[in-house]
C-alpha cells in the first residue's frame, strides 16, 4: 500500500464515521460535530492527494484552507440556526422538529 | 461636535487608567505601614474599642468615679450591665432607697421600658461634653434630669427621687458591683457616652482571651480596675 | 557533551534530541518560574499594599511558595459526584501541557531556541486557542453552577479577545513578512526606539490589554471572579488538580510576555547585557505590568468586558492593520 | 531509528487518535464527550499534516478548528441545554443503526474500493510549501476564491447575528 493510499483511508474513515453520526445523532449538535468530521476527512484527502502526488502543493493547501473557512462559516450559522430552534422549541433535538415538512 | 466630545471624554477616562497606575505606584514607593508583629507592636492603641473599663478617681486610682446613677445601666441597648451600689458606703438617709434600686437594677436591667430608655438617651447626650466633666459634687445640669429620673424608674419607687439628693450631697454612692456581661455587648459606646462622671471608657486591651464563655459573661470590671491600679499599667492583661 | 555528538551516539535526529533537551530545560523552567512567580506577584501585591508580603518562611519569604507547592501535593484529589470524572481530570492537563509547546519556539537569545520553527508564532497563537477549550471542560465536568458560569464566561471573553490579538499581532508580520519568531527579532534593532513597539504603539497596547484577558488576569480576570463564582472554572478543584491550573497561568503569563517581548521589545536584544538576560528581564518587566494592573484596576463587568473588545480593539485593530498595510505597501 | 520507521509508528498513533476520537464524536452519549472526541480527531489530522510536511496547515487546523469551531461547538452545546441525558441518550432501534451504518459504509466501501484497485505513485517525501508562495498564490491566481471565502464568512455571520438577534421589549 502507498501513503498516499493510507492517507485516503484515514480521510475515508473520517467520511464514513460523519456519515454515520450524521444519520445516528439526533441532535443538531451531534450532527454539526459530526460535519465537522467530515470536512476534516476531506481537508486531510486534498492535502495528502496534493502533497503526495504530482499535483501543485500549494493548490491542494488553499482549497483545504478555504474548506477550514467553510467550516467556520458554516459552525457560525449552526450556532444561529441551533439557537433559534431552541427558542422555539425548548430544546436541539431533531426528532421533534416537524415544522419543517412539507 | 458631539463627536469630538466623545473622542475627548474617551481620552479623559483612558488618561484616569494612566492615573490610577501612577497612583499604586506611589504607593509602591512608600515606605511600608504595617509593623511586623509578633518581633514589633504598635506604639499608640488609642483609637481601638476595646471592652469597656471603668476609670479610677485622680486622687485614688483603685476607686471608680462611679456615682451609680445607672444611666449605663439604663442605656445599654444589651442591657448586659449590672451595676449594685455598696452597702457599706455612708448610709443615706433611708437604707432602703439605697438597697431597693441596688436590688432591682439587675433584674431590671432586662427589662426596661424603651420608651423610658429613650428618655434618657435623648435627655442625655445633648448636653455632654467630653471636658469639664470632674465630678463636682453636683452632676452637670442636664444630667440632673435624667440621672434623677432613670433610677427612679428603674427602682419603681418614689421614694428614691427623694434620696437622691441627699445621697449626693452627703456621701457619693460608689459601686459595690460593676460587672459587665461581654458575651452581650455590643460595644455600641452608649455608656462611655452617656455617663455623667466619665467613669467609662474604652479599654485597649487586645490580647482580651479566655478559655470560657464564663469568662467573659460576667467580667468585674472593679476588680479588674484595682489589678491595673496595683500593678504597673500593661496592655498584655488575660482575663481571668 | 555537544548536542551533535549525543545525536550521533543515539542514532536520532538532532532536532529530536534538540527538542527534548528542551522540553526537559523549559518543564524546568516553568516548575521554577511559577514557584518564583507566586512569591514575586505576593511581595509586588504587597507592596502595593504597603506592606511586605511573605518574609517569614526562607529568606524573603522565598520559601512560602515551596510550602504551598507541599501543601497543595499533600491534599487529597476530590472529585465532585455527579460530574464528569474524565473530563474533569483532563481538564487541568489540557490546560497545562500546551504551555509546553508555546514555549518551544521562543528565541531566548542568538543562538538558544528549544525548537526553531519557521512558523513558531502560528504555533504559539494555535496552541493558546487549547486554554479555553480546558476552562470549558473543567467548568462542564465539575457539575456545579459556578464552574459552568466561568466556563462560558471564559469561552465569551477568549473569543471576542483573540481577534484584537490576532490582529495585533498580523500587524508586526505585516512589517517584518515573516511568522518565524527569531527572524522578527532580527529585524529590530538594540535600542528602545529601534523596536517594533516604537513602530507599532497601538498594537503593542492593543496585545497587552489582550494578553491580559487571555490570561484571565485581573482586571478581566471574570472567569474565576472570586467575588461572584467562588472561584469560577476551578472551585471543585483541590490538590494539584488546582495546583495545574496555577501553574498554568503563570506558564501563560510567561509565553504572552515573551511573545509581547519578541514582537514588540526587540526579544533579546540589548546594549550591554548578554541576550538571554535582556530577554528574561523584558519579559518579567511586562510580567510586573501586568501585576500592577492587577493591583490597579478594579474588575470590569462582563458587559464592559466585551463591549471593550468588539467596540474598541477589533475596530482600532483593524485600522492599526489597514495603516500598517498601507505603509508597508508605500515603503 | 529509521525515519521512515518513524514515520509510519506517528501515521499509525494518529491514525488510532483519529479513529478513536472520530468513534467518541459519533458514539457518545454525552455531547460535551463528543465534542472532546472531535478534538481528539482534529489533533490527530493536525498530525497527519505536520507528517505529510504541511505545519502551516496543522497549526491552522489548530487554530482554526480547536480556536474557533470546537468553541462554537461549545457554545451550541450549552444553549441547547441538553448536553446530557435527552434523546441522545435513549436507546436507538436496531434498524436505525443498521441504516446508519451503511449509510457511513456503503460511500465508504465504494471509494475504498476504488482507491485500493488504483494505486497511484505517491511521493516518499512530501515536499513543504513556502508560506510566501502560498500567499501569493491566495493574492493572484486565486484571488477569487479567496474573495468570496470572506464573504461567505461575512454573511454568515451578519445571519448568525440576525437569526440569534432578539428584539428587545419596548425597541
Amino acid at each position: 500500500m502507498t501513503p498516499l493510499q493510507l492517507y485516503q483511508l484515514a480521510a475515508l474513515a473520517l467520511l464514513a464515521l460523519g456519515l454515520f453520526g450524521l444519520v445516528w445523532r439526533r441532535s443538531l449538535v451531534g450532527m454539526l460535530i459530526s460535519v465537522e468530521l467530515m470536512l476534516n476527512g476531506a481537508g486531510l484527502s486534498i492535502v495528502a492527494a496534493g502533497q503526495l502526488t504530482a499535483a501543485d502543493n500549494a493548490l491542494a493547501q488553499l482549497a483545504t484552507l478555504l474548506v477550514m473557512g467553510l467550516a467556520a462559516a458554516e459552525a457560525t450559522l449552526v450556532l444561529a440556526i441551533v439557537l433559534v430552534v431552541v427558542k422555539r422549541f425548548g430544546h436541539g433535538e431533531s426528532q421533534d422538529i416537524f415544522e419543517l415538512r412539507g | 461636535m458631539q463627536c469630538l466630545d466623545s473622542v475627548r471624554k474617551q481620552a479623559k477616562s483612558l488618561w484616569s487608567l494612566v492615573v490610577g497606575l501612577r497612583v499604586t505606584g506611589d504607593n509602591m514607593l512608600r515606605p511600608q505601614i504595617t509593623v511586623h508583629y509578633p518581633r514589633r507592636t504598635v506604639e499608640s492603641l488609642e483609637g481601638y474599642r476595646g471592652h469597656v473599663q471603668l476609670v479610677g478617681k485622680p486622687g485614688d486610682p483603685a476607686e471608680p468615679r462611679c456615682i451609680c446613677c445607672m444611666m449605663c445601666v439604663n442605656s445599654c441597648p444589651s442591657a448586659c450591665i449590672t451595676v449594685q451600689v455598696k452597702e457599706e458606703a455612708p448610709p443615706p438617709p433611708d437604707p432602703a432607697a439605697a438597697a431597693a434600686p441596688a436590688a432591682t437594677a439587675k433584674a431590671d436591667a432586662g427589662a426596661t421600658d424603651w420608651s423610658e430608655r429613650a428618655q434618657v438617651h435623648g435627655g442625655r447626650l445633648i448636653p455632654k461634653t467630653r471636658d469639664g466633666q470632674v465630678p463636682p459634687p453636683e452632676p452637670p445640669a442636664g444630667a440632673d434630669k435624667p440621672a434623677g429620673k432613670a433610677p427612679a424608674k428603674a427602682a419603681g419607687k418614689g421614694e428614691d427621687k427623694a434620696g437622691d439628693k441627699p445621697a449626693k450631697k452627703a456621701a457619693k454612692k460608689a459601686p459595690g458591683v460593676w460587672s459587665l456581661d461581654f458575651t452581650l455587648c455590643s460595644l455600641c459606646g452608649t455608656c462611655v457616652a452617656v455617663c455623667p462622671v466619665d467613669s467609662l471608657e474604652y479599654s485597649s486591651n487586645v490580647y482580651l482571651a479566655g478559655r470560657s464563655r464564663e469568662a467573659f459573661s460576667g467580667m468585674d470590671l472593679l476588680a479588674r480596675l484595682r489589678a491595673r491600679a496595683g500593678a504597673a499599667p500593661t496592655s498584655g492583661e488575660v482575663a481571668e | 557533551m555537544n548536542l551533535h555528538t549525543l545525536a550521533k551516539s543515539l542514532g536520532v535526529a538532532l532536532p529530536l534530541v534538540q527538542m527534548v533537551v528542551g522540553l526537559v530545560a523549559l518543564a524546568a523552567f516553568v516548575g521554577l518560574n511559577a514557584v518564583l512567580l507566586v512569591w514575586m506577584e505576593r511581595k509586588v501585591a504587597g507592596h502595593f499594599q504597603r506592606r511586605p508580603g511573605p518574609y517569614e518562611v526562607g529568606p524573603w519569604g522565598l520559601l512560602q511558595t515551596v510550602a504551598d507547592a507541599v501543601k497543595l501535593v499533600a491534599k487529597q484529589l476530590f472529585t465532585p459526584p455527579g460530574g464528569d470524572r474524565t473530563l474533569f481530570w483532563t481538564a487541568p492537563f489540557t490546560a497545562f501541557l500546551p504551555v509546553f509547546v508555546m514555549l518551544l519556539p521562543l528565541p531566548w537569545s542568538h543562538t538558544l531556541t528549544a525548537f526553531p520553527v519557521n512558523l513558531g508564532l502560528l504555533l504559539i497563537l494555535a496552541f493558546a486557542g487549547l486554554n479555553v477549550l480546558a476552562l470549558c471542560l473543567a467548568g462542564w465536568g465539575s457539575n456545579n453552577k459556578w464552574a459552568l458560569i466561568g466556563a462560558a464566561r471564559a469561552v465569551a471573553q477568549s473569543v471576542a479577545y483573540e481577534i484584537p490579538l490576532l490582529l495585533a499581532v498580523l500587524a508586526v508580520v505585516f512589517l517584518t513578512g515573516t511568522l518565524d519568531l527569531g527572524l522578527i527579532v532580527a529585524c529590530q534593532g538594540d535600542m528602545p526606539w529601534e523596536w517594533l513597539g516604537a513602530s507599532q504603539p497601538l498594537a503593542f497596547v492593543i496585545y497587552v490589554v489582550c494578553a491580559v484577558a487571555e490570561t484571565n488576569r485581573a482586571p478581566f480576570d471574570l472567569p474565576e471572579a472570586e467575588s461572584e463564582l467562588t472561584a469560577g472554572f476551578h472551585t471543585e478543584y483541590s490538590g494539584m488538580g488546582f495546583g495545574l491550573f496555577f501553574l498554568a497561568e503563570y506558564a501563560n503569563m510567561i509565553v504572552v510576555s515573551a511573545v509581547a517581548t519578541t514582537l514588540f521589545l526587540g526579544g533579546w536584544k540589548g546594549p550591554v547585557l548578554p541576550g538571554p538576560w535582556w530577554f528574561l528581564l523584558k519579559v518579567y518587566a511586562l510580567i510586573f505590568l501586568i501585576m500592577w494592573f492587577r493591583w490597579t484596576y478594579p474588575r470590569t463587568r462582563f458587559d464592559q468586558l466585551l463591549n471593550l473588545a468588539w467596540k474598541w480593539l477589533i475596530p482600532l485593530a483593524l485600522v492599526n492593520l489597514l495603516a500598517t498595510a498601507v505603509l508597508v505597501e508605500l515603503a | 531509528m529509521n525515519q521512515t520507521l518513524a514515520a509510519q509508528l506517528l501515521f499509525a498513533l494518529y491514525a488510532l487518535v483519529i479513529l478513536a476520537g472520530g468513534l467518541a464524536a459519533v458514539l457518545a452519549r454525552n455531547l460535551v464527550r463528543a465534542m472532546v472526541g472531535l478534538v481528539m480527531t482534529l489533533f490527530g489530522v493536525a498530525g497527519l499534516y505536520l507528517l505529510l510536511n504541511t505545519p502551516f496547515m496543522a497549526f491552522m487546523q489548530i487554530l482554526i478548528y480547536v480556536g474557533a469551531v470546537v468553541v462554537l461547538i461549545f457554545f451550541a452545546i450549552m444553549l441547547t441545554r441538553s448536553p446530557a441525558g435527552g434523546e441522545e441518550a435513549k436507546p436507538r432501534a436496531g434498524r436505525q443503526a443498521l441504516l446508519a451504518g451503511l449509510a457511513g459504509l456503503a460511500p465508504a466501501a465504494v471509494l475504498g474500493a476504488a482507491l485500493l484497485a488504483n494505486p497511484l505513485a505517491s511521493a516518499t517525501r512530501p515536499a513543504e510549501v513556502e508560506l510566501k508562495l502560498l500567499g501569493a498564490h491566495l493574492l493572484t491566481s486565486y484571488v477569487l476564491a479567496f474573495e468570496l471565502i470572506s464573504v461567505v464568512l461575512f454573511i454568515a455571520m451578519a445571519g448568525a447575528v440576525l437569526l440569534g438577534f432578539t428584539r428587545r421589549k419596548g425597541q
